[in-house]
Parts: C-alpha cells; structure tokens; sequence
C-alpha cells in the first residue's frame, strides 16, 4: 500500500505506524520532522507550510515508486501538514514496514531525503520578533539542475 | 505554412513568488510554442517584483518540473497549467 | 535523556515519540520490530521473549552511550516487550531524536544493530503446529568472539 | 603459600539452556581462581542436557561478557553472579 496525503491537522504518528503495519512485516521504521524552536540563534514561533497540492501528491507518489525499485518494502506512508505547524509538531511523517530491518531504516531514510529535493512544499519560519524566512532545502540546490 | 498560435494558460504561484507576485494564480496567453526561458522572462517582465529571487525560480508544467538550464521549446494548449516554484522547503 | 526499559506490556509508539520530543529536536526516527505470522513458511502464533533483565538494561544505556560518542543527538528512548508478543504487536520500539535527521536515522539503524549483538534477551518462535524455537540473531554470531 | 580459597556463586539460566536445566538458577561453589573453559566445562558435566548447545554457549560474570575463547582465568568470589547465555535474539 502506497499512501501519501497533505493535511492541515496534526498528523498523528500512531495512525500512520497502524497503516503500515501487517502481520508479514517485522520491521517498521518511521522518520518524524517537527518544529523547533530555533534556527541561527533566532527563537522561531512557529512555521507556516503551503504546497502546490496535487503536484506534491504526485512527487510523493513517485518517491514511493523510487522506494519499490530500490528496495523490498511492504506499506509506505508518506503524510505532510500544511498551514500552521506550532513548535514539537510534526511538519511530515513517512512510516516504511519491511519484512527485515534494513530496508525500511534505508528507504525511510532516501524518502525524507528525496522528498526535500523533489516534492514542492514551501516553509516559512516566523520569528519571535514578528520577522519571517522563506526557507531553500540544501537538497534543491543539487536536484534543480535534473528538473 | 505554420500558423502562429495562442494558448491560455493557468499560472500558479507558491511561496514567496506568491508573496511577491500578490496574487495566488493568473491566466497568461502564451504562443503554443515558446522556450522555457521566454517564459520565465516574460513573467519577470511582467511582474517586476519578481526579480529578487529570479536567479532561483524554475517553472513547472502540468505538474512536471521544467528544466530552465536546457532551455528547451514546450508545446502549451489551453488549459496548461504552468507554476512558479521557488526553492522548495518542504519536510 | 536516555531511557531504557523491558516491560511486559503493550509498547506504545506515540508515548516513546513524546519521550523524545523536544521544541530543540527537529528530527525524530523510530524503529518498531513486530512479530511476523511467518517464518521459512511456517505459521508463527505468537512469540515469547524473556530477558536477563539488569544485564539487558545495562547494555542498552551502554548502546546509548555509544550513539552518543558518534552522533550529536538529543533523546534517545529503547523499550523492549518481554513476554509473549501476539502477532502485528511489537517487542522494541527505539526512537532518537537530533538538531537535523541524519543523525536520528543513522542513530536508530546502528541502535537496532547493536542491540540484536549484545542485549541479553532471547525469543522463542511458536508455531502454528505446537511446535517451538529458540532464535538467534545472526549478529551474534559475528560480536561473540568479542564477548 | 597460596591457599585454595573457594566462592559460592549464584549461576543464572536462560532461554534454551533454562528449559534443559530445568531451572533458572543455582548456587555453585567454585575455586576463587578458575578458567572460563572450566566453568563451562564443569556445568556441562553437571548438567548433561546441556550438551547440545554446547557450542553456542557463552558466560556472563556480573552483568559482562566472559570471552570464552580467550579461556582467561578469572577470579570468583562469593555473591557473584554468573550466567549461561544461550545466543542472543532480542529486537
């Protein structure tokens, strides 16, 4: 099962660990993203995500299909919040169940990682002092040139 | 003989280009064939406000990224829809 | 915080996530072993896992202690289930949290590693047919010359 | 001089080798200085039913490992705790 979804509540990670769990899989590995509550020395309110939603769902998608070339996997689930995120919630959780170990811990982490190149969600921190940031993943950088 | 035609396409913006831009979407009227750079110049014509992030926008189309490096000539029909992305951020 | 801990009951994902979650931590990565309904083809029932209970906790602080001579991460929380472990429910349940993700999902992966080496704690296969199996990790094999 | 001093040790089973002992723990008496091979060597003459895990046992002394290989001797005394590690599989 491949499920991706972009939601305005919080995003509960005991639900996402449910839906990939199946009695033929032993191993679950889940990869949380939450605010916190600085960056560079400025105290961060709390951040403000939007996505180019059915854009996201697909690119989303598609790092599942990556996941399934890559590795035997049995369900991913791949959930990211918009709007608001107050500080220690989670902004995205993605939930990989294999059959052994190593392939949901690899492939949990290749998703986080090819979903901060690829999928277009955008980040905005707000500041303490009423200032705000747009924030540019590292990743994009590298991965713009391939489009 | 090649007839010079028109397409009406959708455009989104996200993020700080929709911030910049103050509007969330707009519908521009494009040659049906056009190179991914004319695009993107175009818009910053247009919206001159643009311009302090232009060095980092790409462009996608229907979904797909546009690669702006290759500058390569697309086919738009009406009812495209191109978006405006700027550095993503998202996780 | 480090947390180590072998009880008897349900081990509760969202409770450990809580556990490690700090408005300083911007990355959490959790691993859950369930028990599989299978293995080499036969019909698992349920597992049964004991523990040789101070020792065992004694070496997860210890693999605590390693993670953090090699990454810079926040809190770290072990708990395993001992006990019998009905099919889809999980024996161990590891969640780091750390400043940026790679140390969370490199920690979690190299904790479940160790943890499969050198923690004192044993599971009996129980099958289908009445029959049973003591297991034995394959990392065993390779850190028992070490002691 | 050296006296033949002697330490009565609590000895731990677990997993396989409590199921073939038949109980989870006892209380041994063992010279104070003794090698790893012979503790193991004098359990399996004590508990025959042990024989067939013999290979794959390793020891414990107070909560560490006993390189068995090495056949180190170690130095008992009375109120230690040694235990009988079938392999391990916990996670």
């Amino acid at each position: 099962m491949d499920h991706v979804d972009i939601i305005e509540d919080v995003i509960k990670v005991e639900k996402l660990v449910d839906l990939v769990t199946s009695p033929s899989y032993g191993a679950i590995t889940t990869f949380i993203g939450t605010t916190r509550d600085n960056f560079d020395g400025k105290n961060v309110t709390r951040l403000e995500y939007e996505a180019y939603i059915p854009m996201a769902r697909k690119k989303m998608l598609e790092i599942c299909g990556m996941v399934r070339e890559k590795w035997k996997v049995g369900n991913i689930a791949i959930v990211h919040r918009i709007g608001v995120v107050p500080v220690k919630e989670a902004s995205i959780i993605i939930a990989i169940s294999s059959a052994h170990r190593r392939e949901s811990l690899e492939s949990v982490h290749f998703a986080i990682d090819t979903l901060k190149a690829t999928v277009p969600i955008w980040k905005k921190e707000i500041y303490e002092d009423g200032s705000n940031s747009w924030k540019e993943n590292t990743e994009w950088k590298h991965s713009k040139i391939n489009g | 003989m090649e007839l010079n035609t028109f397409a009406n396409v959708r455009v989104l913006f996200f993020a700080k280009s929709r911030e910049l831009v103050g509007e969330k979407e707009t519908v521009i009227n494009y040659p049906s064939r056009i190179s991914t750079r004319r695009i993107l110049n175009e818009l910053l014509e247009r919206y001159n406000s643009l311009s302090v992030i232009s060095e980092n926008l790409i462009l996608s189309l229907n979904e797909e990224y546009l690669d702006i490096n290759d500058d390569l000539i697309i086919n738009l029909k009406t009812g495209d829809e191109l978006a405006v992305i700027p550095p993503i951020s998202g996780g």
